[in-house]
């Protein structure tokens, strides 16, 4: 298996082809058979390679299999090869796993849509990207699958492509993700200039030998911009709550679970330049930190379940990269595993209530499904337990690791203490909006229809079998951190955090965990909806404020599309027809001219011999 | 020079084109004094005697004669032929627009036959006498032939034009030719290039002589600002006649002004005698290119485009070598064919000749008439001086010559007011094929079997001569080598 | 013996004479007239010169300029009779059917 | 086979004339036949790359004729590793472009089948022209075909584009027929014999001055025909106007014409100048891609869209050219064939739309997705490969000229670098008008899906966008000898050119040498 | 000096006429006035030493070619046409500029004007022309036959002989 790697990816690229060839003639017996079963067969091969790897390798080497040449030219160009070692198998296993559990739930869950096969297409498709995103060897293949997961984003966040808003969201995904390309793409022709290869080993290796520092912070910098895009960092994050409108299991799998990660993937792989640049670790760390906490006061006021998830998305996203930006590389990895159980377990959860409330997403209309859907109600509570930071579920464990080492962070320890000061308070309104969220959907009475409550049911196996996978692997998950497991496994360059500090960091994370679950129920759990309409009562333009997520979109609206859309019809209908113009004067000009000789030709011999003789005269003064 | 010329040797075959063509002209009058029964033969018969010219050429012995004042050589022989072919395609198309008009008649190809030898005499006269003879006598025949369709006023008009308008520009050739006469006691061009080696550059009087010698030979080419004629006249005369009428008679100009400017040379550094070549070019390129926009009349068009060509053939003659002489010689070949095919087509619109021709005409023609349609597109690309025609090849080897003697701005001129004339020609073309005709206006071209060979000369020569101009480049280059020593 | 150049003066005055009544009028047959002055203001200038130079050529040219003038003058006249056939008048500003 | 390139070049033309005697009833049977050639001069053109041989920088199956001996002018033909898949591209482009307009052209099919045949075999003919008037020729003679086309076959201002376009073109390429002729002259001025082989041109060593003009004269005509900002403003109209098929040539190759002729006269011709110019006209490109993006976004019609993002891709090309590097320069030649597989194919798909519904305006579309499921499909992937996704063949020449003149313009490639992002915008946006939201016009619900000729006529395009973007080398290679060649002779043009400054040669003026002769 | 007194006489009668063909309104004296400034200009060719062609001048011009003109002014009924002058601009161009030249010609004429004159009387009696004529110039000679040819053919066809009518 370790010298056919590529066929990890392979598998599910052949479940596309078969699906989006055949699948709509074959019909939907075929697609749920060949959709799984591709991710299963990759997953399964993964975990082959990984045990053959582990078996081959047990130093923690890297293995490289090159399938072949890709580009090639004057120096630029890489292979197509794929590589094995710690940080490509732990997100291989993440990817390939949790999208086979969200392959299966799909099955279920999108059952009785229309155009079922083009839904498995698109999923087997992003799998085979993301699976080039992990495994590739060199940032250029790495931005093959960079690409290929934001276009299957944008396919399947345009899922239901009758819906304008669908395709709006979907577009507005791709675009932002495209800006953050731009910055990888810099980066690598950076490398390319510099260095003259992309291939991660080689590039670290000759960045560590020595080269200019600005050279670094820039390659690191740009490789951030490209990060933010595709993790929803502040300033690129806002496509990622539109991106709601895909189906439910998308948003667990894609804008949740794995692509998003793929961000923190992207300044882990490259540790080695980032430790070079502590400026660009620095900024990551900031920009980690203001997103985490920005996106959690969103999420308070937040009344779309799914809504209420990405933000709580973005803001966790933020606490990974405060992980790697103060160069906690583990922590931050180990985070985005604890994040993939607990928020795709959420976001499976949530689609396992939407599925039970037939399409309602707004937890105004919900409450008092506990009884009705006991499975996913437990669930749900054990992925928003671990996502609060209670102790000893998994997002405790990684969260305060990510905490401890932001107070202690070597690089640029001053700034630390406000990182991790941001940091809990981030945590505090986690714990406080997932609560909430968790309060309104399951706590107290049923506030939809009747008709809803007549169809409220429990889903399908195939649905709630990955609901329990993955809240099984958001108890456990904080395991992976059982004497340092995964800190050596990952062999990550990484820094001591004092006893004190840790505890300090530890205590403060129960804390406020426990804090803002206590507000959550004093609030919503007592008084339910009431507790909003009374925030909005006290504190109307914070509320309005936080509703509106802060006017950003409006704000880049304003500020950005508008003036360009603007300049761009200037462009058009003025500096076009200005060209057009001028030229269109030459040839009028010309034609005039040729107009005022036609009226010289007055059709009288005496006027055509005058002329002749003034010629002769003209011509006698001018040359004799 | 006091040799008796009756005695001179080969004086006949020296001649031979022109006593062909004038007893064939004296035939076919006779011809036409025996009744109108044989009033359908006239023009086959002058056909055969334009063939029967253009095969005695080879019979022609290179030399001097009568005096030295007659030279025939290689070029001569080339310019004879670019007459004959003229006056082979204005047959070919009068033939039928003759008949169609109702006046046919044998006059008319005879004076068409004598115009020729005029212009033989334009081009191989060594003597001003001879030149302005030979010039006189196409003028004569041009008054009549411009009014030949004496029923349409449009002809007569213009015929009056050209009378009063040529009549003046001679008094002027004379009145300069009597002034070199003056200054170098001879109107022999050997003679005069002796005089002119020592002759004073400074002397006012000469370069007058000069500029109405050359403002004569403007008007007969139709240059700016001794155009003004053009347009009217070549509106108002029969079509085949318009079309013959704008090469051929510059071309017998031209080659006459090469010889002529040749025996100036040692003049020519030291006065702005070619600076006054250069201003007729500029100013007939950019007058005729522009004023040809505002044209909807085809044959004022054509007229406008005319002049822009004689700029353009002007270029050549700026640098007096046998490059130039040769590019010449093709650009009048090649001018002679589209030019003639051009007005070809217009000839064989059936409408009633008093009317202007004008654009509306044609709308639709490419898709009505597909020969006529793709003929006359040839000639408008070949007279815009697109590849693979003829006319870029000629407009290349003008364009070389000026560059080859550092001419570059005047070509740069030549350049920017081609672009100016590929709007027009094209809109010819955008008439032919993408413009419907008004409703109830179609008008279908009435050529016979006459005009649609004439066409098919055109055609076959423009694209032979575009793709394969070796031969007639080797030809013309030999022939002006040995015109130029 | 009078100077060539007095010759010469008095053809350049007939010659713009000439010149002048082309210009100035409007009978096409007065035109040809002056045009015809002009024709024969050159002659003087050929025979001047013929004389100063004592060539014959001269003299010889000037028969010929004769001969042109002559031929000029039957195509010329007739010319005027269809323009006057058809207009019934020879004022060539009339003749203005083509123009533009 | 031999002469095989003049195989191409000849087949069509014969075929038109053949075509021209059939009689205007026969339409189904010049279709047929039209179809049958162009197929043949693929097949021809696929041997002719089976014949080429890689590794080898000069020009290979090489034709030479004298044509015009007094000048030196010879009917040379030749492919290269620039060359060599412009003209596969254009033997591909002809018979898409008589499959998409099987059943589109209803008025004169015999004289538009006879247009396109001759308009392909000039096209062959400018790339494989390895003399300089030659390729003139073909240079010009690529335009009467496609005024004809835009002018009898086009839209509702056909004319006003047509001549236009025609009025352009011939603007600039009169002006480098005098370059032509200059720089023939300067040769013969050097050497003593005339001739216009390109090869003869490389390493003239011109002073710096006569670099500039000529410059000058050669750059404005292929910039037009690039087209370059600001000269850009035939193309939106020429497209626009032009019937399907004259969209898929003008944009698909003839375009093209343009950064071929920088590449193969210009850089080696001029390097003194090029080098001086040359950010000038990389500052021109980057500013195209950027303009011609936003342009694109705000436009209302699908077509004009389209044709706004030519400006941009070809943008991207004229950089890469400028950057002289290696890798720039490859991925332009790459991005030349790609633009012409991606935006031939969005403008045959726009045709296919247009040819139902007769509108091109965005705001008439929507959601059709749902009708012309299959057709979605096909614009999704020609808009993706134009976008530039890895795995289809536009990213892989978009990264390579990026990368590649990174290294020698680094600020203006990031510049040009944002280009990327504005395609996306600017082409989802056309997507998510046309194909998704709801159907709101109820003219959409019944639209046609894609017919047999269309997906005949894509389906090559669609496996060789994916088959640049997965193994590009497969073309890459074939053109990396004669890419390093041609750096190499602009490279020595740069140093000869500094030798050549220390001493001027005075000329003299031909007339003036004979009139000092005859005075003597 | 009778001869100057002849000459400048003959010239005066010569440019009065002239003035007199282009100013006078009525065609029938223009007519008149220039066959009178014809004969004048024949005494200048007899000052010239040139007798056979003032004998010409007088027999061509004087004779045949005002003749036809007088009787084609009398057929056409013209002389009673007298023209207003219109066009002012061309009027004053027309008087301005043959005057400018003029005076130009007559400026550089007598600035470059030869004084001396060759030695010996000048030969230019009907024979000697005569012999010339018909050795040197028995080629453009013969061609004149041509040209009146045409002239004569040409004024045939152009005035009035239909062609219709011939037959």
């Amino acid at each position: 298996m370790l010298n056919h790697l590529w066929l990890i990816p392979a598998l599910p690229l052949l479940g596309f082809l078969l699906n989006g060839l055949f699948g709509k003639r074959l019909g939907n017996g075929f697609v749920s058979l060949v959709g799984p079963l591709s991710s299963f067969l990759s997953a399964v091969a993964g975990t082959v390679a990984v045990l053959q790897y582990h078996h081959q390798y047990p130093n923690g080497d890297r293995h490289v299999d090159v399938v072949y040449n890709w580009i090639s030219s004057g120096g630029v160009g890489a292979d197509l090869a794929f590589q094995l070692d710690p940080l490509s198998i732990v997100m291989l296993l993440v990817v390939t796993w949790v999208g086979f559990l969200i392959h299966l739930y799909s099955v279920g869950y999108m059952a009785h849509e229309e155009g079922y096969w083009r839904y498995f297409s698109y999923l087997n498709l992003f799998l085979a990207e993301m699976l080039v995103l992990v495994l590739g060897s060199s940032y250029l293949v790495m931005f093959v699958g960079w690409e290929g997961v934001g276009l299957c984003s944008y396919l399947l966040i345009g899922f239901y492509y009758d819906k304008d808003f669908a395709v709006a969201a979907g577009k507005k995904a791709f675009v932002v993700n495209r800006i953050g390309d731009f910055g990888f793409l810099v980066a690598m022709f950076l490398m390319f200039a510099y260095f003259g290869t992309v291939d991660f080993a080689k590039v670290s290796q000759i960045a560590s030998g020595g080269v200019e520092p600005g050279l670094v912070t820039a390659i690191c910098l740009l490789l951030f911009l490209g990060a933010t895009g595709k993790s929803a960092q502040i300033p690129l994050y806002v496509w990622l709550p539109d991106a709601m409108a895909g189906p439910t299991p998308v948003s667990a799998l894609i804008h949740a679970a794995t692509m998003v990660t793929a961000g923190v993937y992207m300044i882990a792989r490259p540790n080695a330049l980032y430790r070079l640049a502590p400026d660009a670790l620095m900024v990551v760390a900031i920009i980690g930190a203001l997103t985490a906490i920005f996106a959690a006061t969103i999420g308070i006021r937040q009344n779309d379940i799914k809504k209420v998830l990405a933000y709580s998305t973005v803001s966790q996203l933020g606490f990974m990269f405060i992980g790697v930006g103060v160069g906690a590389f583990t922590a931050g990895i180990f985070h985005l595993i604890t994040h993939a159980f607990f928020k795709a377990c959420l976001f499976l959860g949530s689609g396992s209530v939407i599925h039970a409330m037939s399409g309602e997403q707004d937890i105004r209309r919900m409450g008092g499904l506990w009884k009705k859907i006991p499975i996913t109600a437990w669930t749900f509570l054990i992925a928003t337990i671990a996502i609060a930071g209670f102790p000893p579920l998994s997002g405790f464990f990684s969260k305060d690791e990510i905490l401890a080492s932001a107070l202690a962070n070597p690089y640029f320890p001053d700034l630390g203490v406000w990182i991790w000061a941001i940091g809990t308070v981030a945590a505090l309104f986690t714990a406080f909006y997932m609560f909430r969220l968790f309060f309104l959907t399951f706590g107290g009475s049923f506030r939809g229809t009747q008709e809803q409550e007549h169809h409220l049911h429990e889903s399908p196996w195939t649905m709630t079998v990955p609901l329990v996978v993955l809240a099984a692997g958001s108890i456990l998950g904080g395991a992976l951190t059982v004497n340092h497991f995964l800190e050596h496994w990952l062999e990550l360059p990484t820094f001591e955090v004092s006893p004190a500090r840790a505890w300090l960091a530890m205590i403060a994370s129960t804390i406020v965990a426990i804090l803002g679950t206590w507000f959550a129920y004093a609030l919503f759990g007592r008084r339910g909806l009431a507790a909003d309409e009374r925030f909005e009562r006290r504190a109307p333009a914070v509320a309005r404020t936080l509703e509106n997520k802060y006017y950003v979109d409006e704000f880049y609206d304003e500020a950005l599309v508008t003036p360009l859309e603007r300049f761009s019809r200037f462009l058009w209908r003025g500096i076009d027809a200005l060209i057009d113009g001028i030229l269109a004067l030459g040839g009028y000009v010309v034609a005039a001219v040729g107009d005022l000789l036609r009226f010289l030709q007055t059709g009288n011999v005496r006027n055509y011999a005058l002329m002749f003789f003034v010629g002769v005269i003209v011509f006698i003064w001018i040359f004799a | 020079m006091t040799l008796h010329p009756l005695i001179e040797p080969g004086w006949v075959n020296a001649i031979l084109p022109e006593l062909v063509l004038c007893v064939g002209g004296l035939l076919l009058m006779l011809l036409g004094a025996f009744g109108a029964r044989l009033r359908g033969i006239t023009a086959p018969l002058a056909l055969i005697v334009f063939i029967v010219t253009a095969w005695s050429e080879k019979l022609v012995l290179a030399g001097t004669f009568f005096g030295g004042t007659y030279e025939i050589s290689g070029i001569t022989r080339i310019f004879d032929i670019t007459f004959l072919l003229s006056a082979i395609l204005a047959t070919l198309f009068a033939r039928e627009y003759l008949e169609r008009e109702g006046i046919e008649g044998g006059e008319f190809y005879a004076l068409l036959m004598w115009a020729t030898v005029g212009m033989m005499m334009m081009a191989k006269g060594l003597d001003l006498l001879i030149v302005i003879l030979g010039l006189e006598l196409l003028s004569i025949c041009i008054f009549v032939l411009v009014g030949y369709h004496r029923r349409i006023p449009v002809s007569n008009e213009a015929s009056l034009k050209y009378f009063l308008m040529g009549a003046f520009a001679t008094g002027f050739i004379l009145y300069g030719t009597a002034l070199f006469y003056g200054a170098t006691r001879s109107t022999n061009f050997t003679e005069m290039a002796r005089a002119f080696s020592t002759a004073d550059p400074n002397n006012v009087l000469l370069s007058i002589a000069f500029v109405l010698l050359m403002s004569g030979l403007g008007f007969k080419l139709a240059a700016a600002p001794f155009h003004g004629w053009a347009p009217d006249v070549y509106q108002g005369a029969p079509s085949p006649i318009a079309g013959w009428l704008s090469v051929a008679p510059k071309a017998a100009t031209l080659i006459a002004l090469v010889r002529l400017l040749s025996a100036m040379l040692p003049m020519l550094q030291f006065s702005l005698w070619m600076k006054m070549i250069a201003a007729l070019s500029v100013l007939s390129m950019v007058i005729g290119n522009a004023a040809a926009i505002a044209q909807r009349d085809l044959k004022r068009m054509l007229a406008y485009s005319g002049i822009a060509h004689v700029g353009y053939m002007l270029i050549a003659l700026l640098s007096l070598r046998d490059d130039s002489v040769a590019a010449i010689a093709v650009y009048t070949i090649t001018y002679a064919l589209m030019n003639i095919g051009a007005f070809g087509v217009v000839s064989t619109l059936a409408k009633n000749q008093n009317d202007p021709q004008t654009l509306d005409d044609i709308a639709g023609l490419g898709f009505r008439s597909p020969f006529s349609g793709l003929a006359l597109t040839v000639c408008m690309f070949s007279l815009s001086g697109l590849p693979p025609t003829a006319g870029f090849i000629a407009k290349f080897y003008i364009f070389k010559t000026a560059v080859d003697s550092g001419h570059l701005a005047i070509a740069i001129v030549g350049i920017l007011t081609s672009i100016v004339s590929v709007y027009y020609y094209l809109r010819v073309v955008y008439y032919l094929y993408m413009k419907e005709p008004a409703e109830g206006y179609a008008i279908v071209p009435a050529g016979g079997i006459f005009a649609t060979g004439a066409l098919a000369i055109t055609m076959i020569g423009i694209f032979v001569i575009g793709l394969f101009p070796t031969p007639l480049f080797a030809m013309a280059g030999a022939a002006a080598r040995a015109l130029l020593p | 013996m009078i100077p060539t150049h007095w010759f010469l003066i008095l053809s350049a005055i007939l010659f713009a004479i000439g010149v002048c009544g082309v210009l100035t009028r409007k009978n096409g047959i007065t035109i040809f007239m002056s045009i015809e002055l002009m024709v024969n203001a050159v002659n003087l200038t050929f025979l001047a010169y013929a004389r100063q130079f004592h060539q014959i050529h001269g003299l010889i040219f000037v028969f010929f300029v004769m001969a042109i003038a002559a031929a000029e003058a039957a195509v010329g006249l007739a010319i005027f009779i269809s323009l006057f056939h058809h207009r019934a008048t020879i004022d060539v500003d009339e003749a203005n059917l083509m123009r533009w | 086979m031999t002469h095989i390139l003049s195989w191409t070049i000849w087949l069509p033309i014969a075929a038109a004339f053949l075509l021209a005697l059939f009689p205007r009833s026969a339409a189904n049977t010049i279709k047929i036949l039209g179809l049958f050639v162009s197929l043949a001069t693929f097949v021809i053109s696929l041997a002719m790359v089976q014949q080429f041989q890689e590794g080898i920088a000069a020009f290979q199956l090489v034709e030479s004729m004298s044509w015009i001996p007094q000048w030196g002018i010879r009917y040379a033909l030749g492919v290269d590793g620039i060359s060599l898949w412009l003209v596969l591209l254009t033997t591909l482009l002809t018979p898409v472009v008589f499959l998409s307009s099987w059943n589109a052209i209803h008025k004169h099919p015999k004289e538009y089948v006879i247009s396109f045949l001759i308009m392909e075999a000039a096209m062959i003919g400018v790339f494989v022209a390895t003399d300089l008037v030659l390729f003139y020729v073909f240079f010009e003679l690529t335009l009467l075909p496609m005024y004809l086309v835009i002018g009898v076959w086009g839209g509702a201002y056909r004319i006003y584009a047509a001549i236009k376009f025609f009025l352009f073109t011939v603007t600039g390429s009169l002006l480098m027929l005098l370059g032509i002729i200059y720089l023939g002259f300067l040769q013969f001025h050097q050497t003593g014999v005339w001739s216009f082989a390109i090869t003869d041109f490389y390493g003239l060593g011109l002073p710096p001055h006569t670099q500039s003009i000529l410059f000058g004269a050669f750059a404005l005509a292929f910039a037009i025909k690039v087209p370059l900002f600001p000269l850009h403003t035939w193309l939106p109209d020429a497209h626009v106007e032009a019937p399907t098929g004259g969209s898929i040539i003008l944009a698909g190759v003839m375009l093209k014409m343009g950064t071929y002729g920088f590449l193969r006269f210009v850089l080696p011709f001029f390097p003194d100048a090029t080098a001086k110019y040359g950010p000038l006209i990389i500052a021109l490109a980057v500013i195209g891609v950027i303009y011609g993006a936003l342009v694109s976004w705000v436009q209302p019609d699908m077509k004009k869209l389209v044709a706004y993002s030519s400006v941009s891709h070809l943008g991207f090309c004229v950089l890469g050219i400028f950057a002289i590097n290696q890798t720039a320069i490859e991925g332009s030649i790459l991005q030349m064939v790609n633009h012409g597989l991606s935006t031939g194919a969005l403008f045959l798909l726009v045709g296919v739309v247009y040819e139902r519904r007769h509108t091109r305006m965005l705001a008439d579309y929507g959601g059709i997705a749902r009708t012309m499921p299959l057709y979605a499909t096909f614009f999704v992937i020609a808009v993706l490969s134009s976008v530039g996704l890895p795995g289809l063949n536009g990213f892989v020449g978009e990264f390579l000229i990026l990368a590649g003149s990174f290294k020698t313009q680094p600020v203006w490639t990031v510049v040009a670098t944002t280009g990327v992002i504005l395609a996306a915008i600017y082409l989802l946006w056309l997507v998510q008008r046309v194909f998704f939201g709801p159907i709101v016009n109820d003219e959409n619900r019944h639209i046609p899906d894609i017919a047999w000729n269309e997906v005949a006529a894509m389906v090559p395009l669609v496996v060789l966008m994916v088959w640049i973007g997965v193994h590009p080398n497969t073309f890459l290679r074939k053109m990396a000898p004669s890419v390093e060649q041609l750096i190499a002779t602009v490279e020595r043009g740069r140093e000869s050119g500094k030798a050549m400054l220390a001493k001027t040669p005075a000329r003299r003026s031909p007339l003036a040498a004979r009139l000092a002769e005859a005075r003597q | 000096m009778i001869e100057y007194a002849v000459f400048f006489f003959f010239a005066a009668v010569a440019v009065i006429f002239a003035l007199m063909v282009v100013l006078h309104r009525n065609p029938v004296v223009g007519a008149l006035a220039l066959v009178a400034s014809f004969f004048a200009l024949a005494v200048m060719y007899v000052l010239l030493e040139a007798p056979f062609l003032a004998a010409l001048q007088v027999i061509v011009y004087a004779g045949a070619i005002m003749v036809l003109f007088l009787f084609v002014i009398m057929l056409l009924n013209l002389q009673k046409q007298s023209e207003e002058p219109t066009r002012p601009l061309q009027q004053f161009l027309g008087y301005a500029g043959s005057a400018a030249f003029g005076i130009g010609l007559v400026y550089y004429l007598s600035k470059y004007a030869v004084m001396e004159l060759p030695a010996g009387p000048f030969i230019a009696d009907a024979r000697t022309v005569g012999i010339r004529l018909f050795e040197a110039y028995i080629f453009p000679f013969e061609m004149v036959s041509i040209l009146l040819l045409a002239a004569i053919v040409g004024a045939l066809l152009l005035s009035g002989v239909r062609m219709e009518e011939r037959t």
